[in-house]
C-alpha cells in the first residue's frame, strides 16, 4: 500500500494535518476494523485534506463520505460500534457537530454505562475546533466545553504535530468513545515527526519555569510559550503545561507545577464564563490553596459569539494580554 | 456524469414500485372477525399450523407479561411501565420473523418481543424497575438496550447493517418506532442513511394512533406514515399491525429483501395503543372510550385464536399447556419483582470508561468513605 | 376568562407548578403575542399539567401541541419571534432539549448578535430539569451547564413557588431568549404566591450568616437551607445564596457574601467536572482571593452519567454531603 | 375516532395528487434550445412580454454581480465566495415570484437572490466578506440572515409562515436549501410543521447535484427530491431549474396555493453547480470537465436570450440598458469592496444582549483599556 506519507521518512517535517492523516492510515492498516466516514471525507479528502487519499489507497469500505446529517453520521457509527468496528468520524468544523449533540450525550458518553460494559463504544469524532483562520461565522467555535461537562467522553486535544499523531493513535486504541479536538489553525504547522508520545491523560510540561504556571491546550499552548518568551525578557520565568487531555485531567502535573511556582493563569479560545478554564481555575484554586501568591487568572474568549475575522484578533488569547494576566499576580508580595 | 433520474410514474425498477408503496389499505390476511382476507391480496401466504400455533402460544405469554407488568406498576414494584396491550402481533410477528443473530433495537415499548426473543421477564424490566443499565447482555441476545430518546435507535440500527454487510454477514436489524418517533430528525436521517447504503435493516413503525396525548392527525399530514418510503427510494409496506400473520409475513419479506441486498424496508403497522401512555398517564384526558372500543374487536390474540379455533388447530391441551406456562411466567415476575433488586453503588463508577479516570477513583473513594462513616454510625 | 387558578387568592398556598401555570395565563392574558406550544402541552397539559388547561381557556391558537421534534419545536419558535410573536416552548424533560442543540447554539442564541439588534428572539425555553424524582434513564439530568456557557442565552432558574411566578413573567417580557430552568422536584411544592420579585439577574440572600457562604440554586437551595439549619446546631452561622440567574451572574450579591463570610461552598446536582459550579468557584476564588479563609469547595454530582432511582440518593447533593465539606473549610485558622 | 386515512393510489384528495408529485419529468417550458417546450405540459402558460424582459435583465444584473464577487474573492476582497453560477434561474426566478411583504430564507449560495431582491451589493456580500453581522436590515427586506448551518433556516420558515398565518395575514415564506441540506434532520422536522400546521411556506431545493464533494447520487436514493413531498402530505413539484419560466411559473403556483390556505410546497428544482463549491473548493479533485460541458449547453441564461431573440423581444437598446446597469453595479462593487470595511470593536459587545450583561461590561472595559493602553504606547 503506498500512501501519500510513507515518503516522509521520520526526520523530515511534515505538518499537522499530514500528522493526523498519517495516523489514520497507520491505523487503518494496523486494524481493519478501523474505517473512516463523514462529509467530504472521500475523494476530496476532507476540506482540511486531513483524509487525502485514504479512499484511493483503502478502499471505499474504508473511508467513505456520508450523507449531509450530522446525528446521521454519530448515530451510524455508534451502530457500527456495536458491531466491532472502530468508527473515525469528521465533524466538518467545530459548530457542525451541534446537530450531532443528542447522539453524542445521551448515547456515546452512555452506552457503555447502560450496558455494564457490554457494548463500549470505541468511537473517535474528529472535530477541527478554534478560530485564527479568518473564518466566516460558525466556522471558529470551540465547543470542547460542552463534551468536558458530558461524563463518558474522554477529550483530547494536540498542541503539536507529534501529540496529532500520538494522541490520535492512543484515541482509536482506546475502548472509550473519544472526542480528539483538532487545532485547524495549526494544521499547517510543521514540524518532526516522533510516532511515540505520552498516553491519554497526561499532560506535558512544555517549559520548565519557577516564577508562575501558564496552563493551555491545543491552540493556545503555542500563544502561552511565545508569552513565556516575552515574560523571560521581563524577569519572569514562566512554566508552561500543555494539558494534551481534558478528560482525564492530569491533576498531578497541573498541581504539581502550580505548588512549585505558586501562581497560574489559564489560557483558552473559548468564551471564559462556564468554559473549562473554569474548571481548571476551580480545582488548582482548590488543590493548590496554600501555595497561591496571587488568584488564578483567566484569559480566554470573551463571553460573545465566536467573531468575525475582521475582530477575532480582539477576542483570541495574545501574548500581551497573557502579559498582562502574569504581570497582575501580585508580585509586589515577593 | 449526472443524468436526472427517471423512473416511470409507477416507480418500475423502484423497490417495490409506487403503487404498492402508496395503496393506502394495509397487508392484512385476517380480517378483525379472524377469517382468512386474501381477498386484500391475492397471494394469501400458504399458513404453516406449527408457526401459527407457535405465534399463538408467544401472543399468549406475551400478553400475560403485560398484564402482569401492568399488575406490578400499580403495586409500585417497577417504577415506570409502557403496555403493549393490544400490540402484540406487532411485538411478536417481527421478532419471530427474525432470526436470532438478526440484531433488534426496541423502544420503551418492547417489553413484550424482548420476552418473545428469550429474554428473562424480569431482566427485561430491569430498567423500568429503577436499575441502572438494561439487565441483560445486548450482545447474547443480539438486542439493544431499550431506547428512550426517540428515534435515536434508529441510526444506530443502520450502521449496525452497514456493519454487518461490509463484515459480509448476514445479519439483519430491525429498529422498533413509534409513530410519534417518525416525526424526529434522527428517524429521517437513519433512513436517509440505510437507502444510500443499501443497509439490510428493516423500520418497523408502530402506528399506534397516539405518542402520548398528540393523535397521529397532529403527527402528520402524510396518508400514511409508509408513504415516507418514497422520499428515501426504499420499500415501504403498510401492513394491519393486528394481524399477525401479515405483520411476520412483511418482516419476513423485509428481512429476504434485505440479505438478498435489495437494502432497507420501512414497515407501518397500523395498530392502536390500548392502554394509556404509561401508568402515569391518564388517557381520559384526551381520547373517548368508544375509539378504544372500536379497537377492542380488532384484538390481535383474539383474532388469531378465531381463526386457530375454526381451523380446528387450537386443541385443548395446546390451550392448557400456553396458559400454564404464561401462568408459570406470571408468578415468577411476582415471586422475583416482588424482591428489592440489588444494586451496589460501586457500580456508579465501574462502567464509565473502560477504566475510571483518577478523578473518578477520588470520588468513589470518597463515596464510600462516607458510608463506611455511615455504618460506623450505626453501630 | 376564568382560569384554574383564578380561584386561588394570593394568601393561599399553590404549587411551583401552578405557579408556573399562572405566569403563563397572565403573560398570555396580558400580551396576545405569547403563545405556548411544545409536545402534549395542550389538551393534556403537559406531562406534569404545568399548562393545564391553557388550550382551553386561551384557544388552540395560543397554546397548542406540535410534532414530536425538538429541534422543529425550537426552530418554529425562532421563526415565529421574527414574525413578531413571543413563544413559550416547553422541553418536555432535560434531556429531551438535545435534539434542539444546534437551534438553540447557532441560532437562538446568535440571531440577535448576527443581526445588529434587527431581530432580537424573545423566546423563552422551558426545561424541567433535575433528579430526585425517581426517573428512568434521561429524565433526570441537569443540563444548565451546556446553556451556562453559550453566550447569547439566558439561564435562569427558580428554587420558590414566587420565583417560578416573578422570573418566568420576566423570562417572557425579556427580548432576549432565556432558558428557564424548572426544577422538577419541586413542582410539587407548595407555598403562598408573591407576584412581584426582584428581576432576571439579581441572586436572593435567603438566610443571612457570617461564617460560611453556600452557593446554590433552583432544586440545591432548599437542600442548601436545610443544611444551614443542621450546622447552625454544629455552632456554624452559614449565610445561604440563591442564585435565581446564572446568565447574567450577580457577581455583586455573590462576591459581598463571601468576602464576609471568608469561606464558600456551592452546590448543583449536575456533574461537578465541567460544570457551572466550576465557573462560581474559579470566579469566587478570583474575586474574594484575599478574603477567603479555605478553598472554596463544591458539593455537585459524580462525573457520571445520571444514576437509577436506587442509587440516586448517593449522587445529589445531600445535607450530610454540604455539612462535610463546611466542616472541611479549615476552621482551625480561626 | 381514529380511521385509517384511505386517499386511492393516485392520491386524489391529496396536493396535487401523486401522479403529479411522482412524475419525474420536471416541469418545463423553454427546452435546452430556448424553444418552447410546452409538450412537457399541456397548459403552457400566457408569457408576459414585459415579464420575460424584466426577469431576462434580473438575470444579466445577477449573473454580473456573481462574476463580479468572484473575481473579487480572488482579489482577497471577500473571504470566501460561493458561486450561484448556472443557478440563475432559480436563484431569480423564485424571488421574482414573490411579493415584497414575503419572507425570504437564502443560504450562504444565495447572493444573487437577495441582490434581486434589492438589497445593496455590498451589503449582501457583508458576511462573506469577513465582518460580523449579516449587513443589511432583514425586518426591512423580508430577508432573514443567510444560513450557514444547513437546512436550519427550514423550520424557521415554517415558523414565520405559521405566525403569519395566526395573525391573519398573506405572508408568505420561502426557504432556499441544497439538495445536501434535505438529508439533514431539521429539513424533514421542518416540512413536517409546515405541513401539519398547513403554514404558507415553500421549500424550494436547488439541487445542483452537489454537496461541496458528494453527488446527489451519495446524498440519497430516492428517484427525485420531489418526492420527499409524499411523506409528509404535502404538494411537491419537480422543475426544470435552468428554466426561468418555469420555476417563476412553479414558484408563483406554490405562493397561490399557500395564500389559499393549502399548506406549503415542496419545490425541486433540477439544477447545477457551475462553479466549485468556493474559491476554496478544488472541484477538479471530484468531478469530470465532461460533466460541466453537458450543463453549459443548458445555461438559464443563455436559453432565455435565444427565446427572446426568437421571439423578437430583445431590442438593441434593451440589451445595452441591462449590459450598463450591470457594469455599474460591478464598478460600485469593485470600488466599494476595494475598502476596508469598518469594524468597531465595541460592536463585539453590543448586540449580544439587548442589555449587555455586567460580565460584558467588565469585558468591554477591559478591552478598551487594552487599545487605548496600546494607541498610548503608539504615541
Ligand atoms: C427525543 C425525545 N423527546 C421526547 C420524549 C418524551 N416522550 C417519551 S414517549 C413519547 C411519545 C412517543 O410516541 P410514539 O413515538 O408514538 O411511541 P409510543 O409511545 O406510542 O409507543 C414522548 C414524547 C422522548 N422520550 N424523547
Ligand atoms: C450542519 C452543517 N454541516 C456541515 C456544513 C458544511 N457545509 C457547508 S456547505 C456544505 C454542502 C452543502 O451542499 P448543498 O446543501 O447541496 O448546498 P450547495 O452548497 O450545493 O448550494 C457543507 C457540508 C454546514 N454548513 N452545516
Ligand atoms: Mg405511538
Ligand atoms: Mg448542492
Amino acid at each position: 500500500m503506498t500512501a501519500t506519507l510513507d515518503g516522509a521518512a521520520q526526520s523530515t517535517e511534515i505538518s499537522l494535518a499530514q500528522a493526523v492523516n498519517r495516523a489514520l492510515r497507520d491505523a487503518m492498516t494496523a486494524d481493519e476494523k478501523v474505517v473512516v466516514f463523514g462529509e467530504d471525507v472521500g475523494v476530496l479528502g476532507g476540506v482540511f485534506r486531513v483524509t487525502d487519499g485514504l479512499t484511493r489507497d483503502f478502499g471505499e469500505q474504508r473511508c467513505f463520505d456520508t450523507p449531509l446529517a450530522e446525528a446521521g453520521i454519530m448515530g451510524t457509527a455508534i451502530g457500527m460500534a456495536m458491531y466491532g468496528f472502530r468508527p473515525v468520524v469528521e465533524m466538518q468544523f467545530d459548530a457542525f457537530s451541534y446537530p450531532a449533540f443528542e447522539q453524542i450525550a445521551s448515547h456515546l458518553a452512555k452506552m457503555r454505562n447502560r450496558t455494564r460494559g457490554a457494548l463500549p463504544l470505541p468511537v473517535v469524532v474528529r472535530v477541527p475546533y478554534g478560530g485564527g483562520i479568518g473564518g466566516v461565522e460558525h466556522h471558529s467555535d470551540s465547543s470542547e466545553g460542552y463534551f468536558v461537562a458530558t461524563p463518558g467522553l474522554h477529550v483530547v486535544t494536540p498542541a503539536t504535530v507529534s501529540d496529532a499523531y500520538t494522541l490520535l493513535r492512543a484515541a482509536i486504541e482506546s475502548d472509550d468513545p473519544v472526542i480528539f479536538m483538532e487545532p485547524k489553525r495549526l494544521y499547517w504547522s510543521k514540524d518532526q515527526l516522533d510516532t511515540v508520545g505520552p498516553a491519554i491523560g497526561q499532560a506535558a510540561v512544555r517549559r520548565q519555569g519557577t516564577d508562575a504556571t501558564l496552563i493551555a491546550y491545543g491552540p493556545t499552548v503555542q500563544t502561552a510559550l511565545e508569552a513565556a518568551e516575552a515574560a523571560a525578557a521581563e524577569g519572569y520565568d514562566l512554566e508552561v503545561v500543555d494539558l494534551r487531555s481534558i478528560v482525564p485531567f492530569d491533576d498531578a502535573t497541573v498541581t504539581a507545577s502550580v505548588r512549585k511556582t505558586g501562581r497560574a493563569v489559564v489560557i483558552h479560545e473559548a468564551a471564559g464564563f462556564g468554559g473549562t478554564g473554569a474548571e481548571i481555575a476551580a480545582r488548582v484554586s482548590e488543590r493548590c490553596f496554600h501555595w497561591l501568591e496571587a488568584p488564578v487568572r483567566r484569559v480566554t474568549g470573551f463571553d460573545i459569539p465566536y467573531p468575525p475575522p475582521k475582530l477575532e484578533r480582539h477576542h483570541l488569547p495574545s501574548v500581551d494580554r497573557i502579559l498582562d494576566a502574569v504581570a497582575s499576580l501580585q508580585w509586589e508580595d515577593r | 456524469m449526472t443524468v436526472l433520474a427517471t423512473p416511470d410514474k409507477t416507480g418500475s425498477g423502484f423497490p417495490l414500485g409506487f403503487d404498492a408503496i402508496l395503496d393506502p389499505s394495509p397487508l392484512q390476511y385476517l380480517d378483525e372477525h379472524g377469517a382468512l382476507s386474501g381477498a386484500l391480496r391475492d397471494d394469501a401466504p400458504e399458513l404453516d399450523p406449527k408457526e401459527l400455533l407457535a405465534t399463538w402460544r408467544a401472543m399468549v405469554i406475551g400478553r400475560r407479561f403485560d398484564v402482569q407488568a401492568t399488575t406490578m406498576v400499580r403495586q409500585g414494584r417497577l417504577a415506570v411501565y409502557p403496555s403493549s396491550y393490544g400490540q402484540e402481533a406487532c411485538e411478536i410477528g417481527a421478532i419471530l420473523a427474525l432470526r436470532p443473530t438478526d440484531w433488534f433495537f426496541p423502544t420503551y415499548r418492547d417489553c413484550v418481543s424482548m420476552v418473545t426473543r428469550g429474554i428473562d421477564a424480569v431482566e427485561t424490566l430491569t430498567l423500568l424497575r429503577g436499575d441502572w443499565h438494561c439487565g441483560y447482555d445486548p450482545q447474547r441476545w443480539r438486542t439493544a438496550p431499550q431506547c428512550t430518546p426517540l428515534a435515536t435507535q434508529a441510526p444506530h440500527a443502520a450502521g449496525l447493517a452497514l456493519a454487518a454487510k461490509l463484515a459480509g454477514d448476514d445479519t439483519v436489524a430491525l429498529a422498533f418506532c413509534g409513530d410519534g418517533g417518525t416525526s424526529e430528525g434522527d428517524f429521517h436521517e437513519a433512513l436517509n442513511f440505510a437507502a444510500v447504503y443499501q443497509a439490510p435493516v428493516i423500520f418497523f413503525v408502530q402506528n399506534n394512533q397516539y405518542a402520548i396525548s398528540v393523535p397521529l392527525a397532529k403527527q402528520t399530514r402524510a396518508a400514511a406514515l409508509a408513504h415516507k418510503a418514497v422520499g428515501y427510494g426504499m420499500a415501504g409496506v403498510r401492513v394491519d399491525g393486528n394481524d399477525v400473520i401479515a405483520v411476520r409475513r412483511a418482516v419476513a419479506e423485509a428481512a429476504e429483501r434485505a440479505r438478498r441486498g435489495e437494502g432497507p424496508t420501512l414497515i407501518e403497522a397500523v395498530t392502536y395503543r390500548m392502554q394509556a401512555h404509561t401508568n402515569a398517564d391518564d388517557a381520559s384526558r384526551y381520547r373517548e372510550e368508544s375509539e378504544v372500543d372500536y379497537w377492542k374487536v380488532r384484538d390481535p390474540l383474539a383474532r388469531l385464536e378465531t381463526y386457530l379455533k375454526a381451523a380446528g388447530l387450537l386443541t385443548d391441551d395446546v390451550v392448557a399447556e400456553a396458559n400454564q406456562v404464561a401462568e408459570e411466567l406470571a408468578n415468577d415476575m411476582r415471586a422475583r419483582l416482588g424482591e428489592e433488586p440489588e444494586v451496589d453503588h460501586r457500580d456508579l463508577f465501574a462502567h464509565v470508561y473502560a477504566e475510571p479516570t483518577p478523578q473518578l477513583l477520588e470520588q468513589a473513594a470518597a463515596l464510600q468513605a462516607e458510608l463506611d462513616a455511615e455504618s460506623e454510625g450505626a453501630r
